[in-house]
């Protein structure tokens, strides 16, 4: 059994503090990425900090969930540094990251991952209007979840892809964060690898086992969430049943790719439909609409959703970006997470797991899916 | 037994495949079947070998030999164990190395068998008066098949197998 | 429908398939035109995008088709290649591309009467299913 | 291809031939290559399953680092390269002169049909009233009197059975072409007559294979040809393929019933008293052919193999029989069936069989195999007369111990010295070659002969696409000119269609090429049927219109597709055509050779004797490894004269440069161009550069605790009797019995593979025994005797002299008990039934052969071990010394455990797999090969992950990925995983593709 330890400190934000400032006290963390809250507006922004002090205004807890930082770790330490960063991150992006490691757009070797109990964001667009309304909800908003057991109201307000993840919790964090069913204002602490281990107990907390309730409580919120997937996934896949049903889906795209830049695991350079391969000649567009009869501009863009789905679909950590970046409101995060999900299970392959579970594509064996070349 | 350790040299090729056996007629009347037998004989298990009453068994059809892979004398391996026994002339035997031996006699007297003849000189060899009453029966159906000549023959041929059975008698002592 | 010819892209390998699909012709095994054979070097080569592409430019089904395993000239390919199509089975299942319509096979050099046979197989089934796509050029 | 070298004759275009003629033109020599028969691929061609891996991968073989000299395509197909020239139908008849300088007399047999007119049209087949049975099919279907020799060759040229044909001109008056003269109606005259033709050749290579025993010839007590369901090995292999008599479905000849029980019978034919010697391949041969069956009838087909002994010996033999017996439930009887008979009740066969116990155990069947044995080619006596090279007793070339004295320039290759399964006849193939090598290379004159410089052609990589399409037009065909002319009109990069008269004829192809002749296309199509046929007319056109034979490109209208797809995708290919020329590379024309036994030196002497420095790296202080303690072989041969010839060779060759006590520490690079840190002495180091590696590092007997050992100086191991024999110390006079344990250790959980050479080594060491004192008891206590080839005659010679062969079972091991007058050994005898103890006086034990550690060393080189710890072959079939990168090759232990003349064979073998690559031609960049766009790469290296051949390596330095282009197949693997195409296969281009795909619907 683990050893968890508890932190008590004024209120919630005050304990989480307390751990970050002993993280950078005791084990010599140069810098750590956390969402800071900035002066003028209430938006978070994931910030890199050297300056313990600053800690203050870092808040994790918010419904704001600008961009996965998944791709901000790669930027921060895929060449290899010897200066020892944090980052606070979200499940999902911490999942995010370790596929980013898988294909070396990231090194965790000097990286401290801390992450916590999601109690999930509002979508981009919902957060922004209530932080320019000032009625964006910092503080009292992972409160209000945690007393609810991540079961009131405010569920429904959260972006989709918050609302239906089964995977909230933290579990490979070199630091995990505990809030759920603690006493309110504190939180609890247990190392998710040997490094954590080694880290935590030098931090000098009080040993105490995680409140008694906890594990009912979590499988609880999973098993609603997954509820909620299911009907979701079942609404989408009536409406996607066919390449046509998946063409209205998508109807509105425009090729801006912006989901795809904000996807944490798309880690292309560019993307192959930004290369000469789909770079045409304009003589082939006139031969293809006299082929057809019309052509829909700007082209190829079931093409486009259905390399992505094939190319990122197993490394989907479901965090939802995509629909955060979609300009004209298609219900990316839906698809891609179903799409990704059904893929993953095909070859049993959690994403964000393990470092030791191989990238299905990298991969094979000899006396494997023998079904594929059967009907 | 020399004629043993010729034997043995005869039979050294050996594989122990058992086409012997499965090609002889007489397989499953004998004791040791051929297979095991010359398994015996190359492992000097004679005593084993002349407790076996399989090579009395052997009708000389030479369908073993014919089949042997490694194209060993196996029909004439068998003979040659009749003849130790027969020279030796073991006990457990003697009914038919004597039987043999007097039918042989008779031969060369007559250069035919005679039947009386034959087993009056087969009953005097054993030395057991009881001996010819368990041959009464078969005697019977013999006879009444005329498969038994009482009268003697003309004898044209009395006395010229003297030579014969000399000359084989100088090959074997050879051998 | 009676009249639905189907078109079927078939990727096949330069080594076995294609030597089979060779054979087939030589050796007088007709099979249906509806086939488009397409020479890769290796079924490791057949990129997942060629799939979704023959899809939505109209085929109606789509065959990969190399080396039995072990056979592959560049050692795994195929391998690499079934673990492909299940990814593909996978998501183009979810939009009504089954995995009738999207096969891999394994065909080797002297196999062609196999060739023939699959295809023949495949032609009949697809007509049964009908055309995969049947108005897709409005929104894709 | 390398630089130019004088001309060989390889006799046999099986697998053997060509094995060799590639080695031999891939090292820059002109190769003829003759076959008797009309088509290419010996028996092989009829056999699509071999073991050990149960599938085909023949192609495999093809050139690795000069690809496009040679037709990329299916060998089965047939072998079409730059520096061969194929003559079918053609015997070797005369042969003059001496090594290096003969002149040989080569017949071809008449043509009846024009090979040049024949297109494959098989219009005569379908008129030919004469049926006969199908050769190719061992008669169990039938053909025409006119027929295809082969299914799948090409060029795939129609044939007459002239004992069958009946003269009757159906068949002429139907071909088209004319390609059709029969002989009669006072025709003299063939077309194409018997034709001689003299040519100089430097060496010889003889790869005629050999024939099968034919048990009608004996007592065939199996009623083969008697009984329809018995049949031969090769004809199961016929009825189990897809071109076979029953398409590929497993049925009994006699009534088309798929079997339910198959019996195989091994060693007919072999192992007996017309042929002392066992065949070697028929055990492994049963084997997967009873797990084929046992998969393709998804276990419902019961299959029981009758063998004397399983000769599973090499190294991963063992592993398949444990396979097919465990896992596909293949049933082995130890018992040899003496007949078979019908049964009339059932129509079925009965096989009449005694087991161990003495018991009959006569079972039924629906279908019996036989394995038949091996005997001499057809040819081989009329070639050794031609040749002068000599036969063993059971008339097979005689293969020599080694090259040392021998003063031919004609070798035997593969089975023509005794039947060899696939990898073992590579090996032997290439050994062949490399002496070939030798001889011609030694006799070369040197020529100013300039070789061709390369891309000479008019520059036209940067140009816009200009195609040039050229239409063969069928007199057979519709009219389809316009049609493709319609199609040029829409795309804007053809400029031009020529509609031409039949270029599948010689005029045809001549007005082509005089049409095309100055054209300014820079890209050619040429749109024709079956455009195999036309491939190595590539270089034709190329000449024609000074244009990159990378421009040109040829499109099958002949398949039945819609002709609108087939241009638009042949357009559509045709248009991105491409040479990647920044990639050259150089060769470093040196090879490294780490170890100094007899593999190394041997290895090291073929590469120097090929015109390349050779490096070896030894360990220890002095040449030899495990020759050193070795006395003789099993013949007589005396290894210590060997051993002073051989490295009394590689001292004085200027060649060859010997390290002693150096070790490998470091390497970089990859094949063709290595950079390897070696220490002498502990302390010196040295860097060399090298085009190839040789990894000869041997092994050694393993050592056991079994039995006693090391508990009584009465129990050895082999070795140790080798040494003592050698030495003098051990005299068999004063002793009794001696017995000898086989397996010791091996053929178990513990070490599964067979050591192969123990058998012999025990044989050897019991004969010479026996020699010395033959009162002395033998006892060779085993579980299989492996004593393959023709070592199974001194099996049989050991029993003669009176050794005797106890068979064990692993479940019923001996045991050896000290007891005071020497060692006991109880072992349980099977044909008697007891348990018997032998006294004696000397227990040995075989103890097998373990690798040398080289796994780490393996890895230097990217090259790895198998399960065993042995080198890991790239194919143990077709490249059976090789890694697959290409650039790193193993010989003798290293690979596996055999014996000294295999061990040699393996090295030369080994050599000619390094000169093969360093001698091809730099800047040799294929056109199919895998290139990389930096900008557009992000590093995540699964490319790198994904390359089998290693050729994609990180740059760490620069930040970039590194494609090595002569260990680049151009397999796409690389391309496939690349999310954005930064990986790429140059002529297979993800935009080319999609066009291709569009075109296509």
């Amino acid at each position: 059994m683990e050893e968890t330890y508890e932190i008590r400190g004024t209120d919630l934000l005050d304990s989480v503090k307390k751990l970050l400032t002993s993280v950078f006290e005791t084990s010599s963390v140069s810098s750590m990425l956390v969402p800071v809250r900035h002066t003028t507006t209430h938006v978070l922004m994931p910030t890199l900090v050297s300056d313990p002090g600053e800690l203050q205004r870092a808040d994790p807890f918010a419904p704001c969930f600008p961009l996965n930082s998944a791709k901000l770790v790669s930027k921060l330490t895929k060449k290899h540094s010897n200066e020892t960063m944090a980052a606070v991150l979200r499940p999902c992006e911490l999942r995010a990251l370790v596929e980013l490691v898988k294909i070396k757009q990231a090194t965790m070797d000097n990286l401290i991952t801390i992450s916590f109990d999601c109690a999930g964001a509002w979508p981009n667009r919902e957060y922004n209007q209530a932080a320019t309304e000032g009625k964006a909800k910092n503080r009292g908003f992972m409160e209000q979840r945690l007393e609810s057991k991540f079961d009131d109201e405010t569920e429904d307000r959260l972006a989709t892809s918050c609302r239906i993840c089964a995977a909230p919790f933290p579990e490979n964090a070199d630091i995990c964060i505990t809030l759920l069913d603690h006493d309110p204002g504190s939180i609890g602490v247990f190392a998710g690898t040997d490094r954590g281990r080694e880290i935590i107990t030098g931090l000098a907390f009080e040993p105490k086992p995680l409140p008694g309730t906890r594990a009912d409580t979590v499988r609880a919120v999973i098993q609603r969430k997954k509820e909620a997937g299911k009907k979701v996934f079942e609404d989408l896949a009536r409406e996607t049943a066919t390449m046509e049903g998946l063409g209205n889906y998508l109807a509105s795209c425009v090729n801006c790719y912006n989901c795809r830049v904000a996807c944490p695991v798309c880690f292309c350079r560019e993307c192959v439909f930004n290369t000469d391969v789909f770079d045409y000649e304009p003589f082939q567009y006139a031969s293809w609409a006299k082929d057809k009869g019309t052509l829909r501009m700007p082209m190829d863009t079931v093409f486009f959703h259905l390399t992505r789905m094939i190319h990122m679909g197993l490394s989907c950590v479901g965090c939802g970006q995509c629909s955060n970046a979609c300009p004209n409101d298609i219900r990316l995060a839906e698809l891609f997470t179903a799409v990704g999900k059904g893929a993953q299970e095909g070859f049993g392959y959690v994403p964000g797991k393990s470092m030791d579970d191989p990238f299905p594509l990298s991969v094979f064996f000899e006396d494997e899916f023998q079904d594929v070349t059967g009907i | 037994m020399d004629e043993m350790i010729k034997l043995k040299e005869m039979l050294n090729p050996c594989i122990q495949c058992g086409t012997c056996t499965a090609s002889c007629p007489n397989e499953v009347d004998m004791d040791l079947v051929p297979r095991k037998l010359w398994r015996m004989v190359l492992m000097d298990r004679n005593e084993a070998i002349f407790d076996s009453q399989t090579f009395t068994l052997c009708s000389s059809c030479y369908l073993c030999t014919l089949r042997c892979p490694r194209g060993l004398p196996l029909t004439a391996a068998m003979a040659k164990l009749k003849a130790i026994a027969a020279k030796s002339d073991l006990a457990k035997y003697r009914k038919s190395t004597r039987f043999y031996k007097s039918f042989m006699e008779s031969v060369r007297r007559h250069g035919r068998v005679r039947e009386g003849e034959f087993m009056a000189l087969y009953f005097l060899s054993m030395k057991n008066p009881l001996l010819p009453l368990s041959f009464v029966s078969l005697g019977m159906q013999m006879m009444r098949k005329n498969k038994v000549a009482f009268e003697l023959p003309a004898k044209p041929g009395t006395g010229n197998l003297d030579r014969l059975f000399k000359k084989v008698a100088e090959i074997e002592e050879g051998l | 429908m009676d009249n639905f010819e189907p078109t079927i892209i078939a990727f096949v390998c330069n080594w076995c398939t294609y030597t089979a699909a060779d054979l087939a012709g030589t050796s007088r095994q007709k099979y249906p035109p509806n086939v488009r054979l397409i020479r890769v070097m290796c079924t490791g080569m057949v990129d997942p995008k060629y799939v979704v592409k023959a899809f939505l430019s109209g085929a109606d089904a789509v065959l990969v088709s190399g080396c039995h395993p072990g056979d592959c000239h560049y050692i795994n390919g195929n391998y690499k290649a079934r673990r492909r199509v299940r990814l593909l089975h996978g998501i183009l299942g979810r939009f009504g591309i089954d995995r009738e319509r999207l096969r891999l096979t394994w065909i080797g050099a002297s196999d062609g009467i196999e060739f023939a046979k699959v295809i023949h197989a495949m032609v009949a089934e697809i007509k049964a299913l009908g055309p995969a796509v049947s108005d897709m050029k409005l929104v894709i | 291809m390398g630089e130019k070298q004088g001309r060989a004759l390889v006799v046999g275009a099986g697998i053997s031939g060509i094995r060799s003629a590639l080695d031999l033109a891939e090292t820059g020599c002109d190769v003829t290559l003759i076959d008797a028969a009309p088509h290419m691929g010996g028996v092989l061609s009829k056999l699509e399953y071999q073991f050990p891996s149960d599938g085909c991968g023949m192609c495999r073989m093809l050139p690795m680092a000069d690809r496009d000299t040679c037709l990329q395509a299916c060998l089965r197909k047939g072998l079409v390269h730059g520096g061969i020239d194929l003559m079918l139908s053609t015997s070797l008849k005369g042969l003059e002169g001496e090594p290096g300088k003969y002149r040989v007399t080569l017949e071809t047999e008449p043509c009846i049909i024009d090979p040049n007119l024949c297109t494959g049209c098989n219009r005569c087949s379908e008129v030919c009233p004469v049926t006969i049975p199908d050769p190719f099919n061992q008669g169990l279907s039938t053909t025409k009197a006119v027929h295809l020799p082969v299914p799948h060759a090409i060029p795939n040229i129609y044939t007459i059975d002239m004992d069958h044909c009946t003269l009757c001109g159906e068949c002429e008056t139907v071909c088209p072409f004319g390609a059709i003269y029969l002989p009669g109606d006072g025709r003299l005259e063939l077309k194409i007559p018997r034709t001689l033709v003299e040519m100089d050749v430097g060496a010889v290579v003889l790869a005629c294979g050999i024939d099968y025993y034919d048990p009608t010839t004996g007592i065939n007590t199996f009623g083969y040809k008697e009984l329809k369901d018995v049949v031969s090995n090769i004809e199961l292999e016929r009825i189990l393929s897809g071109t076979g008599p029953f398409k590929g479905s497993l049925e009994r000849p006699s009534d088309g019933r798929v079997p339910s029980r198959m019996a195989w019978i091994q060693c007919v034919g072999s192992r007996d008293l017309e042929f002392p010697a066992c065949s070697s391949v028929c055990c492994m041969i049963a084997l997967k052919e009873a797990v084929l069956v046992r998969k393709r009838s998804g276990g419902t087909i019961e299959t029981v193999i009758y063998y004397m002994d399983m000769r599973c010996f090499s190294k991963e033999f063992e592993a398949y029989r444990r396979r097919a017996e465990n896992k596909y439930g293949v049933i082995l009887k130890r018992a040899r069936p003496h007949s078979v008979r019908h049964d009339r009740n059932t129509g079925g066969l009965w096989l009449y069989i005694t087991g161990d116990s003495g018991v009959r155990e006569d079972e039924a069947f629906d279908m019996v195999v036989l394995s038949l044995g091996q005997r001499p080619g057809k040819s081989v006596k009329d070639l050794a007369k031609i040749t002068g090279i000599g036969l063993n007793p059971l008339g097979f070339f005689e293969a020599p111990l080694s090259g040392v004295g021998d003063n031919t320039g004609v070798f035997a290759a593969g089975s023509a010295s005794g039947l060899k399964d696939i990898g073992e006849s590579v090996i032997h193939s290439s050994s062949a070659s490399a002496m070939a090598l030798k001889v011609i290379h030694g006799a070369k004159k040197i020529t100013d002969e300039e070789t061709e410089p390369l891309n000479g052609f008019r520059d036209v990589s940067t140009q816009v696409p200009d195609i040039g399409v050229v239409l063969c037009q069928c007199p057979n065909g519709p009219d389809i000119e316009p049609q493709v002319k319609s199609i040029g009109a829409n795309d804007v990069h053809v400029s031009g269609i020529m509609a031409m008269d039949r270029i599948c004829t010689r005029e045809g192809w001549d007005g082509m090429l005089e049409a095309l002749a100055g054209k300014p296309f820079n890209r050619i199509l040429v749109l024709a049927c079956s455009p195999q046929l036309f491939l190595d007319k590539k270089a034709a056109i190329s000449k024609a219109m000074d244009l990159d034979p990378a421009y040109i490109d040829f499109a099958d209208i002949g398949k039945g597709e819609p002709l609108a797809s087939t241009v638009k995708m042949g357009l559509a290919r045709i248009r991105y055509a491409d040479r990647l020329n920044s990639m050259a590379s150089t060769m470093v024309p040196k090879v490294l050779v780490v170890g100094g036994g007899l593999g190394g030196m041997t290895a090291a002497l073929s590469v120097a004797d090929s015109g390349f420095e050779a490096v070896i790296v030894e360990k220890e202080p002095r040449l030899g490894g495990n020759l050193v303690w070795l006395d003789k072989d099993i013949t007589g041969y005396d290894f210590g004269r060997l051993l002073d010839n051989t490295c009394q060779q590689v001292e004085n060759h200027p060649g060859i440069r010997v390290f002693t006590n150096a070790v490998v520490e470091d390497s970089r690079g990859g094949p063709g161009n290595y950079t390897t840190t070696f220490k002498v002495g502990g302390n010196d180091s040295k860097r060399i550069g090298h085009g190839a590696v040789i990894l000869a590092t041997g092994g050694r007997e393993a050592e056991t605790t079994a039995y006693g050992y090391g508990t009584s100086d009465a129990v050895k191991t082999n070795l140790e009797v080798e040494q003592a024999l050698k030495a003098g110390t051990m005299d068999p006079g004063d002793m009794n019995v001696v017995v000898m344990i086989q397996c010791v250790d091996s053929r178990c959980d513990t070490r599964e593979y067979c050591s192969r050479i123990c058998c012999k080594s025990s044989l050897k060491h019991a004969l010479e025994m026996k020699r010395i004192n033959p009162d002395l008891g033998v006892y060779v206590l085993y579980r299989e005797m492996m004593s393959y080839g023709f070592s199974e005659i001194y099996f049989k010679e050991a029993r003669e002299r009176g050794v005797i062969f106890i068979r064990y079972s692993l479940e019923q091991k001996p045991q050896v008990i000290s007891g005071t007058d020497g060692p006991v050994v109880k072992v349980h005898e099977p044909i008697l039934n007891r348990t018997m103890e032998i006294r004696s006086d000397l227990v040995v034990l075989a103890t097998g052969i373990l690798p040398s550690a080289i796994q780490s060393l393996a890895a230097l080189f990217d090259a790895g071990v198998d399960d065993y710890s042995f080198f890991k072959e790239a194919d143990s079939k077709w490249r059976p010394v090789d890694a697959v990168n290409g650039g790193v090759f193993a010989c003798g232990l290293a690979l596996g455990p055999r014996d000294t003349k295999e061990s040699m064979a393996s090295a030369r073998a080994a050599a000619m797999g390094a000169v093969r690559l360093i001698s091809s031609r730099p800047a040799g960049v294929s056109l199919v090969t895998a290139g990389i766009k930096h900008s557009l790469c992000i590093l995540c290296e699964r490319c790198i992950g994904s390359c089998v051949y290693g050729a994609r390596t990180l740059d760490p330095d620069a930040g970039k990925i590194r494609i090595d282009p002569v260990a680049c197949q151009g397999c796409g693997s690389c391309a496939a995983v690349c999310t954005n195409s930064a990986a790429f296969v140059n002529n297979y281009l993800d935009q080319q593709m999609l066009e291709i795909i569009d075109a296509a619907i």
